[in-house]
């Protein structure tokens, strides 16, 4: 089971996201921005960091990179596509996930240790928890506040699209608390936390995160 | 050479943390009468040559698709005297 | 026009602005000499800056050389003191290099670029010896919490390092933040950066084998900064702020980014003979370190430097100190390859120059030479000052105000009352407002960081391989006695990574002072390097490396001497990293090392009563020798360590019981004020199961390391037998509530 | 009920690494012939009632304190028509 994980000049979490994909029993794949080849991998991951230093709006660059022609065009064909917070500023920008995402409302960076509920358990992600099933994993952001119009949270929420919110006090001002949302075919996630900073007891602070990982490997067989 | 100015404003719906501490720090600091604040982005394009329609056009292509994220985002054009 | 060699030799008697730069009517005499003929235009820039006390130690020079006279026999130490940073073998064909340093006066000016161009000089430090940046550390100190220009200062100089180490994707394990109105008008920002090489991969900065050739690359060269670093950090301030505000360097996170990778890729590759990150002093430092450093000389064609404004002048891009800029040597068959890959990473990057074997640095502009000088002059051999030395006239009235006067707590709820005050007082209060700022998980190798006694993290996944490491300084223990307070510093930074397991093994520091030209603090300062000397010697872990920050006083008065000590140890496996937090009900709570009434310079008297004055803790070398090799037989028999420090036992506890929510109940000797506030050195508590207690107090009796039952873990209070309970939700919101209070 | 806005930008000589983002963007999207790209910020303040002289100079002091860094920007205020 190959998972890409593409590195653009500025990506950070691409060796945590490697690991994560390593622990959970995939092989990782480098995919590297100025590329459009994909080297036939089964899912892909845009990990988390600052692509071309968040500088104008977080992922707005990263979206012109050659590899997100084909990485757009495969998640159009089904491939399970995972945007860990840049990636998931990606992805919104990329317009193949709705909303947006923006400035923290305290206007901080923030790091800690977040609590998070799945709304969704049926994604090529999230396959391997329960739906309401409660995880601590780390969050890290400065542009993590998810933003979309009412009509579309509403949809979202009456689709069942948000696959994870927030528990407790709202940590960045998402609306709703949303931590991430899917596409209507469920292949294409977007998350603000970062479960591949959660794969190690030793590293992490729980092990809460491995299930996403594991559950992609558990998607591409069954597909 | 020519300056085109980009103004990107968050639209209004969409919250603006930003302008939001800015407008609760004016009063504390002793500015009153300011009843809102919105913080945006302002770009500063140096044109080679001369600002065509043509090339006017061109920009707001850009600031379009990438100076703004038209979901969240609502933009203006306008060449400036130098 | 330019002024070239010529000209200067036709024109001797032109007079110079040397005063203007900073340079003193012997120096610039002696720079004539030199060159046997008056300097260039060019030529005085470079001489200038590369003299200034930041680039030449001129003042420290002398003390500082005691760490290397007095280094421990050790056969860690790859690269020594002289180099960008020095090299600590850590075993298995790994190497660490690490390095702290300061940006005190640019953080003043502009809190935010002066912090982040902070993180991203020291991360350029320890990309030139050819390693790979693994994590960053910040000693903070700033003025009274609630004084209107720290509201101004840290929330920046904080948004700083997280806003730049965050973008550089380097974990942030560690650091501190000290509130002391010494420091209002005049913060102290310090980093500290590790990183890890295998050790043939090391590099130095070194230009040799004439012929090759001097590739400049990374950011273009701007007019911010000039003079920058160098004249600022000479530079004192005045009560009204700083005396002018220079143009301030803007940090680009991104580039300096991309600038690590490619470097790492540059050095996997093998195409660098030696290399040089640009900081203090730009390419004037760069060029002529590399040049004299080498085995020949070095020619530079100057108007090839890729430049931001064109407008700049010889003189201004010889010192310009734009950032996010590296120099390198390559040999000329490896010139492609390395264009390549900087290409690879839109990294710009151009010749310069070429090595050659003239012995001399010589610079053209537009076909004329506009310097021709001996490297070593410029570089290694600026002046040398014996500066004059005076025990301040206050300090024995200082040391006589011993604290033993102050009203004490005595009744249980005066105890009480006591501790929560000092938990919520802003030098002991939670630091996650600062800290959650930074990221500490990135690049996944993170065993242990805030609020842990040291960061710990893994350097090889295979065999679990890793690192500690702890900054400590106390600006206040050094004001009553300097000699004793740097090594008060050497000593809790030691005892911070011995309590995680880690055997420590190698020295940076920064040594924070005022002006050198005042005796007194010359006094101080050399006190505290023969302090630190003497116990780096006595604790076998030599100095590798370090800064000296002078001129940190507002108008006349200075600010605490603060030594700040960085100390690096190893862990074999990082999985037996020893944590800090109670982890388990029923556990025994053990106190390692002796209590005495020491209570100078305490966070009880600075906190409680404004008082500073009598003597610091004694300093018992031996004994935090002792400590640290029982702490290295512990992993695996105590789940828990911390350390004692500021705000004595009682803030030990309160730390490790709210860590992870587990209360302890414990049982004091008699003078419990004493007890719990005392801030003894070479103490350290643990937490141990009922099992296994036997087996610590025969390894501490053989260490011969005092121990003390205190009490056992468990329920969700913190209870001292017959004086108070306290719960842990009260201590909590006490510690938590103050700095979001002051900050927002 | 009027508008005042408030643009900041870097000082010129102070590197703009945002600007300079989209300036190198700008061709690898297809986009030319623009040579330099400052990115700054744009405030735009409501303000209750009429904009005296004195509120005018009220808000100059409020970007001079709160919305630039005079260190390393500069600023310019001006009314803007509803
Ligand atoms: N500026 C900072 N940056 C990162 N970590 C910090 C900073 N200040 C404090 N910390 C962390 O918070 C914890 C508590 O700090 P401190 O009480 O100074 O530790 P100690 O007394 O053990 O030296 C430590 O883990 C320290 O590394
Ligand atoms: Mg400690």
């Amino acid at each position: 089971m190959r998972v890409g994980v593409v590195t653009f000049p500025g990506s950070l979490d691409d060796v945590d996201a490697r690991r994560a994909v390593a622990v959970a029993g995939g092989e990782p794949m480098r995919l590297w921005h100025a590329d459009e080849d994909l080297r036939y991998v089964d899912a892909v991951v845009l990990p988390g960091g600052f692509s071309y230093g968040d500088y104008l709006r977080a992922g707005a660059i990263a979206r012109f990179a050659p590899v997100m022609s084909s990485v757009v065009q495969a998640a159009r064909g089904g491939t399970p596509v995972l945007g860990i917070c840049n990636g998931f500023q990606v992805l919104c920008e990329s317009h193949l996930l709705p909303g947006a995402l923006i400035r923290n409302d305290h206007r901080k960076f923030v790091c800690r240790d977040q609590e998070l509920v799945i709304e969704n358990s049926t994604t090529a992600w999230t396959g391997g928890y329960a739906a309401g099933q409660h995880l601590v994993v780390p969050l890290k952001n400065g542009e993590g506040g998810y933003v979309a119009d009412d009509v579309t949270l509403d949809r979202l929420e009456g689709e069942g699209r948000v696959v994870a919110r927030y528990v407790g006090q709202n940590p960045n001002g998402s609306y709703r608390s949303i931590a991430g949302v899917s596409n209507e075919r469920g292949n294409v996630v977007g998350l603000m936390p970062h479960p591949e900073h959660a794969v190690e007891e030793l590293t992490g602070p729980t092990t809460d995160g491995l299930a996403f990982f594991t559950s992609v490997l558990r998607a591409t067989v069954d597909a | 050479m020519a300056r085109v100015v980009v103004d990107v404003m968050l639209k209004p719906e969409i919250l603006d943390p930003q302008g939001k501490a800015v407008a609760q720090a004016l009063p504390r600091l002793g500015f009153d009468g300011i009843t809102a604040v919105r913080q945006g982005k302002r770009f500063e394009l140096e044109v080679d040559g001369e600002v065509t329609e043509e090339r006017l056009a061109q920009i707001r292509g850009a600031a379009e698709t990438l100076l703004s994220n038209p979901v969240i985002e609502d933009f203006t054009v306008r060449v400036e005297e130098a | 026009m330019t002024e070239t060699v010529k000209d200067a030799e036709a024109t001797p008697d032109v007079e110079q602005p040397y005063r203007e730069l900073g340079l003193k009517d012997d120096e610039y005499a002696r720079i004539r000499d030199i060159l046997g003929r008056r300097p260039t235009s060019s030529e005085l820039a470079m001489y200038s800056v590369m003299w200034s006390e930041h680039c030449s130690y001129k003042s420290s020079k002398v003390h500082l050389r005691q760490f290397g006279e007095k280094q421990p026999p050790t056969d860690a130490l790859l690269v020594g003191i002289g180099e960008n940073a020095g090299v600590v073998d850590i075993g298995q064909g790994w190497a660490v290099t690490f390095k702290i340093e300061s940006h005190n006066h640019p953080s003043y000016v502009e809190p935010y670029q002066g912090a982040a161009t902070g993180v991203g000089g020291i991360v350029r430090d320890i990309m030139s010896m050819g390693a790979r940046p693994v994590a960053v550390m910040d000693p903070l100190r700033f003025g009274p919490a609630d004084a209107a220009d720290t509201r101004r200062v840290l929330p920046g100089v904080v948004a700083g390092i997280g806003g730049y180490g965050n973008c550089l994707g380097l974990p942030n394990i560690g650091g501190e933040v000290v509130f002391d109105p010494s420091y209002a008008g005049n913060p102290l920002v310090n980093a500290l950066c590790v990183g890890a090489v295998r050790h043939e991969d090391i590099k130095l900065a070194h230009a040799s084998g004439a012929g090759n050739l001097v590739v400049l690359f990374g950011a273009s060269t701007g007019g911010d900064g000039i003079g920058g670093v160098s004249v600022l950090a000479s530079e004192t301030f005045d009560e009204h702020g700083p005396a002018k505000r220079p143009s301030v360097q803007v940090g680009d996170p991104f580039m300096e980014k991309v600038l690590i990778e490619c470097c790492l890729e540059l050095f996997a590759a093998d195409l660098v003979v030696g290399i040089q990150d640009l900081g203090g002093a730009g390419l004037s430092c760069a060029t002529s370190e590399l040049a004299s450093s080498g085995d020949g000389g070095m020619r530079v064609w100057l108007d090839r430097v890729p430049l931001r404004d064109a407008t700049l002048r010889p003189e201004e891009i010889l010192m310009s100190e734009s950032q996010e800029r590296m120099c390198a040597v390559v040999t000329p068959d490896r010139l492609d390859a390395f264009l390549d890959i900087c290409a690879r990473w839109d990294v710009q990057a151009t010749v310069i120059g070429e090595v050659d074997d003239s012995r001399r640095l010589t610079v053209e502009w537009q076909g004329t030479v506009i310097v021709d000088v001996p490297p070593r002059t410029v570089a290694h051999e600026g002046p040398v000052y014996e500066r004059p030395l005076a025990r301040p006239t206050w300090q024995d009235a200082l040391q006589a105000d011993d604290p033993s006067s102050l009203p004490r707590p005595t009744t249980g709820e005066e105890l009480r009352a006591t501790l929560l005050d000092l938990v919520g007082s802003p030098n002991l209060a939670d630091k996650s407002w600062v800290t959650d700022q930074y990221d500490r998980y990135v690049l996944g190798n993170t065993v242990l960081a805030q609020p842990d006694d040291a960061g710990v993290v893994r350097v090889d996944e295979a065999t679990h391989l890793g690192v500690a490491l702890a900054t400590d300084g106390n600006g206040r223990f050094t004001k009553l006695d300097p000699y004793a307070g740097a090594q008060l510093a050497l000593s809790e930074a030691y005892r911070n990574v011995a309590v995680t397991g880690a055997r420590p093994l190698a020295v940076t520091d920064c040594l924070n002072f005022g002006s050198p030209e005042d005796p007194a603090v010359m006094w101080q300062f050399a006190e505290a390097a023969r302090g630190l000397a003497d116990a780096c010697l006595a604790l076998g872990v030599p100095v590798t490396g370090g800064n000296v920050s002078f001129y940190n006083q507002t108008g006349d008065v200075a600010i605490n001497p603060t030594p700040v000590v960085g100390v690096l140890g190893v862990l074999d496996d990082v999985r037996r990293r020893i944590p800090m937090g109670f982890s388990a009900e029923g556990e025994v709570v053990l106190l390692l090392g002796a209590t005495r009434e020491e209570l100078g310079g305490s966070e009880w008297a600075h906190h409680m009563h404004g008082h500073l004055g009598g003597r610091p803790p004694a300093v018992d070398l031996a004994a935090e020798r002792e400590l640290a090799t029982l702490m290295a037989a512990l992993p695996g028999v105590v789940t828990a360590a911390h350390d004692v420090s500021d705000g004595g036992l009682a803030m030990t506890l309160v730390e490790m019981a709210l860590r992870r929510g587990i209360g302890a109940a414990v049982a004091l000797p008699d003078d419990a004020f004493v007890a719990l506030f005392s801030e003894s050195a070479a103490r350290a508590v643990v937490s141990v199961p009922s099992d296994l207690v036997a087996d610590v107090e025969r390894l501490a009796s053989s260490y011969a390391v005092p121990l003390t039952t205190l009490g056992t873990t468990g329920g969700s209070t913190l209870a001292v037998d017959g004086l108070f309970e306290i719960p842990l939700d009260e201590l909590r919101s006490a510690w938590q509530g103050t700095l979001p209070a002051l900050f927002g």
